[in-house]
Formats: structure tokens, C-alpha cells, sequence
């Protein structure tokens, strides 16, 4: 049950987070946060006609929720915004067990495991929850230069 | 070391399996698990004289009410308070807390007056008084503690000043298990004409209480934290003070005389205790207190401290590992991190091995922040745990340690 | 008549003996009898699945927050509520007033705002209620009703203004049995922008409750009014107006953040849920709405009132008795005063023929003061007794009335 | 039991209370209040040359408060402050059970029936605690007369 949570490709990515860091260019961003164990993902997005032409993500958090946003962000790069929502409510249905069904997308399978874990869930989705509120919130000028 | 397999009799939960393994139960600072005389205690209440107490002229009535001033009587012998209407019951520690802070606050407390509580406070001793702070323009100030855990008297006495009105402190840090010097807090309140509160949730069950011999003036406690049921705490207030303050809630058996003109309140223990209470819960309470002597709470603590010591040892001999909260005065509780391993992993590898540690801030975020660290991992024993509990915590460890390797 | 005879065999103390007698046992407004399929659900979280809930990592205590949580969606369903999130557990229906009179009142009442509440109110919604008046300069006022028990609704309307602020009416009355016009009162009360709060203490185990129907602000419940434990209760709140609210109490698991610098509170329900909660109270009160819906409301209420006719037909044929409480719209409560014998007499004497019943003011003072009478007998009906209980009422008021004739 | 409660003595004190009502005289007096059943009973004493002259008592309760009253108030008229409160000692002793004491004083000894009725000790001893209450607080002119 265990292995197939912290499977080599998790460890990967909470090792080595894909997309890690701040952009170039920046149209939207928002913040997830987690108080159960203090995982903080702040996600960044540069949306153009209406397509994710870039994505990263900083922050702290434990292997699940940095691994999430790192497959996340591999999986949506380059994906029209409706789509990496689309993408989400499959995901969420996925790791909350309402469906069976694989997503077959990049290696976001590998975070099924957390169905098992029901305290964990949180953790896996920190990110997308982040995504979510981000695409709704462009940032101006003053807010790019914290 | 003592003995104590012969007791896990008592406690039907420790011998059940958790994803396949032996429970090691190591979050008893979260709650403990209840014996079953306590259970049985609470049972029997319900089954042969459940009836609201006080007010009832008939006779299940009066046995109920017997039944729960008699818990009241034995929290006080417990803390070795003067008397039992210096013991209110409430819900759990948070909620006696939050009486002092509004009920003694509200009524006491000006613009810049000072709150000042330990940095290592619990949220329910920082909470409630940045609430009625807020409200009366009084400021909540942290006491500076060190880098182990332990207090700094030195800074705490150089803070207290006229303005001090309320000092709170923990008798027992959650997240490090630091035994704090209640007496000498205590003495420094008082040298300004402080209160002084003392946040008793994880005292009760493994430090001796003596609210007398320490002067302090308010002692808030939790059932739950000590072997006793959820639901029911208890706060302990100096009669002069309970008296002077105004009710916190208000309700039925909390009045003398109610009028759509006026109303007047009733004595203490009653004006802080409206509504109906939780009759077995505070049997229950009791029953817990009892078992506890029993079985001896020096007994306790020494087999709390052999295994939290056997523990620290071992881990810190693990690479990586850092022993967070090194006080020379602890309690069985061993807080650790592991270098470049989030706790929350290590937490539910450990769970998949049986063991139920905490992972997280343990409700402490301001403590966390001056450690350096977002949480820790704690490992936390009552007087139940066994030598096994040690060794698959260590196992659980290492296989973190394997797969983050 | 239903007969519920095969009941009791949930009950066991009602087969106790009390004073050499059978127990009629007919003080259930003050608290219910609980069925054993409750005591042994709670007993069942406590031997296997006993943890402190969401905070954990560890499976026990995720299973303790799944079994929690679902206890707070059949709460929300029980009373038809729109989302789990609508519904706070509290220590007991006095809590969950005073939670709504000091977040609500102290952030929304202000010099001159009227607290219109009937005048029969029960103490805990009225003395909570002038605390928050005294702190805001706000003015409680009472309600007039019928010496029948019945609310004066024409009253109400014409008191309503643009200085109503809150309306408060008990839902069921616990010394009368009146039921009142619960969603009329919230219309007079939304009518002027005030809000409506219910006290649903002894509503909820006898008449059915849907708050969306009504459109009511804040119900307010106890468990063990309503077949489940002590210790527990309920507040049913609008989203919109708990989140609008601050916080009651502060402490761990309602804060999103804390630092000495400043603190911003987690989301609703948690925002009024600091600390540990009553976890198996918490089930426990879950099992005991399953177990009442599992009887069904209109059977419980079929027998209780059927019962509390008998009564009242047979005790109003007696010499002296006059009953009390005479509304068209009644639950199974039989009030009554016996010329010229105080009721605590006929309380004790009843309780010396095994007939538990409530003598006194049963926390309604103004109510007493209204209907010119210094107490009561109450007799109150829950749904497994049985015609040998009216039986020995009858046979004990009359032993009064020989031993003062 | 309840016989050894509700006796005639009782009954008939309760029925027929002796001195109840006003004083002609009063140096002191003092309310007792029973927020359980509402009993209230007010006890007004002619103190002087510390002995109590005179006593009367008003007030409204249940049988057991006003039988009680009334046979303390047959009591204590004409003796020393002190016997009065002396007698209330071994009275209260007597019906919680600390005392086997009998008090042989007047129809006392027929309250002791309420030892097994603990919820109505407070009836039985109501008046003796305003009568306690009373000795230490002397009236002024505009007391008297309220
Ligand atoms: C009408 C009414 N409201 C409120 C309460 C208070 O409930 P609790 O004592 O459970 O808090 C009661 C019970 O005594 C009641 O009957
Ligand atoms: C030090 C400390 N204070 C207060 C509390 C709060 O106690 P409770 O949750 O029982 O109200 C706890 C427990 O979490 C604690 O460890």
C-alpha cells in the first residue's frame, strides 16, 4: 500500500520539483495552503489566449504536495486553461476514490496511491486548488515585484 | 524498568492492528487512551442513574448530582486545591481558558496593559487572549524562550513591569515536553500584581500539581490528556478571583434569580457552570484520576521517561536525525526532524508501520517559527507504552530513511 | 395505542427499582434515557478507534475525524440543513446560545437595538442574551404570551420596528409543552431585518425540524434531550451569518495561522471548534438521531402525546389540581399545580412511590412570574413510556392529597 | 421513610405556621432564598440584651421550609444568640447525617426524617441560614419600614 504512494517517480519529483521557482512573465498566481503540516505552493501562470503558455511554482511542503505541483505543472503546460480544470475534477475524482477511472496523462497516475491515505489528500491536491484560484486571479503590475 | 504489559488488559485499542501491524500509540499527547474502569464507570452512570443533576427533587436525580459534586471533590484533592468550588467544569482545557480570558479579560483589562505568554504557548493559551486583547486595546507580548525549549526566566523577569496584568504559561510543552518552572513564574506575576495562568493539558498526567503550594491563580485542564474521557475539562481558579469575575456564559443553574429586569448570579462553582453538564463525563474524569494514583504517577513518569529516553537515544544516533527540545526538565514526549524528510512523510510511513506519532506544529506555529523548522515529528508516551513501541518507532524511522535515501 | 413494551429492553435503568418501586421515570424534558445501541456506539469509538480527530497522520485518527464528520452530516440532515458545514458541535444548547448571543451580538448590537424574547423563554436564551445587552447598550424585551402558553403573535407584530434586532423563541416550551409558530415568528422577525434564533432544546427529539422551511437563523440543540449523551450539542447557524461572525472561543484547529503578530481563523465549522471535541459524545449523538428516526418521530410522538392526555384527563378530575399550559399545539408535557400543596412536597412524595418527575421553576422563572405561580410538577413523556407510568402518577397525587388533606 | 417525613407535626406546622408575619419591633433581619423549589422566607428578631426576645418569620415555600421555620422560630424565642446558633449546629448536624444526635428541643427531632431526602435539606434548613444571616445584620430606621 505504502510503496505505491512513495514510488520512485513521487520521490523524483519531491526531490527535484519540474518548474520550481518564479517566471520570466507573469499574468496570474495564488496561493495554496495546507495547516494540517504547514505546506505552503504558490503557483504562477503566464496565460495567453487563453492557453497556459508557461507555469512554476515555489514553496515548501512535504514529498506528496511538491511531487503533486511538479506533475501538475508538467501535465499543464501549453493546456487551455478549461482543460487543466477539466484535468483537475478528474484528478480529485481519482484520488478521492468518487472514480476508478486512469488518467493516462504524464505521470500523474502515480499519485493515485493517496486514495489510501485519506489525510494525504489534501496534500495532492494543494496545488490544483492553487491553479484554481490562480486562473482567477491576474496579477497587476505592482503585485508581478513583490 | 518497571513493568506494566499486565495493564494492557485495560485497554482493548492497544492490541488491535493497524494496517496489518502491532499499534504503537504514540500520540498520547493528543489523548490518551481510557482504562476500562473509566470506561465502565461512565457506563454505569448511564445505565443505573442517568438524570440531570441539580435541580431534580427525585432520587436518580440526587445520586447523579452526589456523583458529580464527588468528582468535583476529587479533581481538587488531585491538584491540591482548598477546596472543591475552586474547580469549574468545563468542556476541556480550551474552554477554561477562554472563561479566564473573557470572563477575568474583558472585566480587567485596559488599553495597554500587558499579556504576556511564553512563545512556546499552545494556540488555546495565545488565542483566546489575542481575542480579548483586541477588544480591550491590552497588547499580547511573547516571553522569549531558548533554542532547548526552556523558558527564559532572565528575559521574564525584565518584561514584567506595572503594566503586566496576566502571565500565561504552559506547565508542559505539547510539542517539546519542557517542564516549565510554574513556581518561579508565578512568583514574578505576582511581584507586579500579575495573574498568572497556567495551561495544565499536559501536566495533569505525568507532573505532580500543587496550585497551592505554587499560588498560581488559574489551572486549566483536559479529562482526555489524562486517561479520562473527551468532552470534559475542568479549569481551577483562586476562590477571590472566581468570585470577583463576571459570568462567562449564561443560562440555567448559573442563576439565582432571572427577571426581564434584572437577573442575579449564583455562587461558585455554579455561576460558571450554565446548562446541563456532562454528568458521566465528569464521573468519568474522576474515575480517571483515581486509576492514575493508583497506579502511581511517579511510577508513571518513569516509565514515560525510560522509553522517551531509550527513544532519543537511538534516534540520534540515526543520521539526519535532530532532537528538537533538549530542556533538562521534560516529560516523556521525544519531538524530531529528519534532514531533507518532510515530518508529514515520515508520518504516514510511520502509520503504515502502526505507529501513530504527530506530525505538524502541534498547535504551537509561533514555537515552530522560532525553532526554524514548519513542524516536527513527536513521538509522545503515557505509562502504558511498552519497549516494543521504541523499537518499531526506530524500525519505522530507518525504513524512512531507505526509501527518501 | 403503538405499543413499545419490547423498547425497554434499551433501556435498562428504567428496570431499576427506585425507593422499593418500579421507576416512572417522567422527567425527560430535563434529560432522555439513551438507548443501548448509543452507549455501545460511543463505547466502540472509545475501545476501537479512539483518537483525536484532524489533526493527525495516523489512521486512528482519520478514522475518528470519518466517523465525526458523518455524525455532523446526519446532525445536518436531521434538521434538514442545506451542508454539514452549517452545523457546530458545542458542549450543549446553552453553549450554542451564548455562542450566537457573544460572536453574533457583540459584533452586530448596538445602543437602542431591541432583543425581543418570548416570555417564556428558558434561562439560557435570556441570560446570555442580557450579558451581550449590557456589554452593546442594547435592551432585551420580553414577548407577551397567553396564560394558555400560547405566544401573543399580534403582539410580536406590533413590536417588531426597525430597532428589532434578534428574536428569540424556544421552539417547544420545557415547562408547558407549547409549541410555537416557528416559521410565522421568523417571518415577523425577517419582516424588520432582525434575525431568528430557536432554541431547539426540547424540539428536536419531538416535532420535526427543517430550518431551510422555516428559513430560521440559528437552531440550538442538546443530545441528551434527544436520546443521546451529555455533553454534547449543536448550533445550526446560516453560512452566510457564521461566516460573517468572529470567533467565540479561540484555540487550536479553528486558526488557519497564528503568530504574535497576528492571527486569521479558519473556515466554518472549524472557525467554532477550537480544541479537542467530544468525539464519541459527538457519534453518540449521530446514533441516537439514527436510532429516533429508526423509530420514527410520528410513532414517538403518537405514543408520548397519547400518554400526556391520559394524564392530563385523569389529574384534572382530581380535587385542587389545575393544569398548566392549556395551548391547542402541545408536546407531551403535563404541567400542573395542586391547590395549596407546594410542588417540591408532591415531588418528593412522588418520588417516594418510584415517579421521577420536575417540581420548580424548570428554569423559567418569568414564565412562573407570568402565570402567577411560584413552581410546578412537570411530568414529560418520551417515547418508550408506558401507561403504567401515568398510572402511578395518578396514584402518587393522590397519596399527596391524603397525606394533606 | 416518607411517613417519618411528612408527619402530622409537620403537616400542621406547615399548614399553620407559628409566628408568621410581622414584629411590632425589629433590631434584625435577613432573607433566605432556595432557588431550587422558590422557597424565600425572611426571619425578623428582637434582639436585646443578646438574647432574642421576639421572632417572627414570612415568606412563602413548600411544607418542609415553612414546618421548619416555624418550629425553629418556637425554638429559639427567649434564648441567648449564642444557644440559638449552637442549636442550629447540632440541627444541621443532625439532618446530614453527621450527627446521631437526637436534639430533644421542642418538635425539632421531626425533621429528621429529611436525611433521606438530601435535595430537601436546603428546605429544611432555610430559615436557620437567614436566622444566621439575621444576627449580624441589624436593621436601620428605614429597613423597618420598607
Ligand atoms: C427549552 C430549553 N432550552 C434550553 C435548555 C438548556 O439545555 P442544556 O441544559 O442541555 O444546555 C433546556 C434544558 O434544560 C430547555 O429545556
Ligand atoms: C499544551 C496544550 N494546551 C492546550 C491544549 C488544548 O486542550 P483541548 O484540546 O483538550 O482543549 C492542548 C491539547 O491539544 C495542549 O497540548
Amino acid at each position: 500500500m505504502l510503496n505505491e504512494l512513495y514510488q520512485e517517480t513521487i520521490l523524483d519529483h519531491g526531490r527535484k520539483p519540474r518548474n520550481f521557482g518564479l517566471l520570466p512573465m507573469v499574468t496570474h498566481c495564488a496561493e495554496g495552503h495546507n495547516p494540517l503540516c504547514g505546506d505552503q505552493i504558490r503557483v504562477h501562470l503566464l496565460i495567453e489566449d487563453d492557453t497556459i503558455q508557461d507555469i512554476s511554482f515555489e514553496g515548501c511542503g512535504c514529498a506528496i504536495s511538491l511531487a503533486s505541483a511538479s506533475l501538475m505543472s508538467s501535465a499543464i503546460k501549453g493546456k487551455k486553461v478549461g482543460e487543466a480544470l477539466g484535468l483537475f475534477e478528474r484528478f480529485h475524482a481519482t484520488v478521492t476514490n468518487a472514480s476508478d477511472e486512469e488518467l493516462g496523462i504524464g505521470d500523474l497516475d502515480c499519485l493515485i496511491g493517496v486514495r489510501d491515505h485519506a489525510n494525504r489528500i489534501k496534500c495532492a491536491t494543494l496545488a490544483w486548488h492553487a491553479l484554481k484560484v490562480a486562473v482567477q486571479s491576474p496579477v497587476t503590475q505592482s503585485q508581478e515585484l513583490p | 524498568m518497571m513493568t506494566n504489559t499486565s495493564l494492557l488488559d485495560q485497554f482493548p485499542l492497544l492490541k488491535e492492528k493497524v494496517r496489518g501491524h502491532r499499534l504503537a500509540y504514540l500520540d498520547n499527547a493528543a489523548t490518551t487512551q481510557k482504562p476500562l474502569p473509566v470506561l465502565e464507570e461512565m457506563d454505569r452512570i448511564y445505565r443505573t442513574l442517568n438524570a440531570n443533576v441539580h435541580r431534580g427533587v427525585h432520587t436518580l436525580s440526587q445520586q447523579a448530582t452526589d456523583a458529580f459534586e464527588e468528582a468535583r471533590a476529587k479533581v481538587a484533592r488531585f491538584i491540591k486545591a482548598s477546596e472543591p468550588a475552586e474547580v469549574i467544569f468545563t468542556k476541556g482545557c480550551t474552554e477554561s481558558i477562554n472563561l479566564v480570558a473573557q470572563s477575568w479579560g474583558l472585566a480587567n483589562l485596559k488599553p495597554g496593559d500587558e499579556i504576556l505568554l511564553s512563545h512556546g504557548e499552545h494556540h488555546a493559551n495565545i488565542v483566546p487572549w489575542q481575542l480579548a486583547a483586541e477588544r480591550c486595546g491590552a497588547v499580547v507580548r511573547p516571553i522569549p524562550i531558548f533554542e532547548s525549549g526552556e523558558l527564559d526566566l532572565k528575559a521574564l523577569s525584565e518584561m514584567v513591569s506595572s503594566k503586566t496584568k496576566v502571565v500565561g504559561i504552559k506547565h508542559v510543552c505539547n510539542a517539546l515536553g519542557t517542564i516549565n518552572p510554574i513556581a518561579e513564574v508565578v512568583r514574578l506575576a505576582h511581584s507586579v500584581g500579575a495573574i498568572c495562568i497556567v495551561d495544565g493539558a499536559q501536566g495533569l498526567a505525568h507532573e505532580p500539581v500543587d496550585v497551592q503550594a505554587w499560588g498560581v491563580d488559574f489551572y486549566a485542564m483536559s479529562a482526555h490528556k489524562t486517561y479520562g474521557p473527551m468532552g470534559v475539562g475542568a479549569l481551577y481558579g483562586k476562590r477571590s478571583l472566581l468570585e470577583s469575575m463576571p459570568p462567562f456564559m449564561g443560562g440555567g443553574d448559573m442563576i439565582r434569580t432571572v427577571s426581564f429586569d434584572g437577573t442575579t448570579f449564583n455562587e461558585i462553582p455554579n455561576k460558571f457552570e450554565p446548562g446541563t453538564p456532562n454528568v458521566p463525563g465528569v464521573v468519568g474524569f474522576g474515575a480517571a484520576l483515581d486509576w492514575l494514583a493508583a497506579f502511581g504517577l511517579p511510577q508513571a513518569t518513569a516509565i514515560e521517561n525510560d522509553l522517551a529516553d531509550r527513544a532519543a537515544a537511538e534516534l540520534s544516533s540515526l543520521p539526519g536525525v535532530v532532537l528538537r527540545g533538549t530542556a533538562s526538565q521534560k516529560v516523556g514526549i521525544v519531538s524530531f526532524t529528519l534532514d531533507s524528510v518532510h515530518p508529514h512523510d515520515i508520518g504516514t510511513i510511520l502509520d503504515s508501520e502502526g505507529v501513530a506519532v504527530r506530525t505538524g506544529h502541534h498547535c504551537c506555529m509561533p514555537l515552530m517559527r522560532r525553532l526554524n523548522v514548519p513542524a516536527t515529528v513527536r513521538a509522545s508516551f503515557a505509562l502504558y507504552n511498552q519497549p516494543e513501541d521504541v523499537e518499531a518507532l526506530i524500525k519505522g524511522v530507518q525504513k524512512v530513511q531507505k526509501i527518501f535515501a
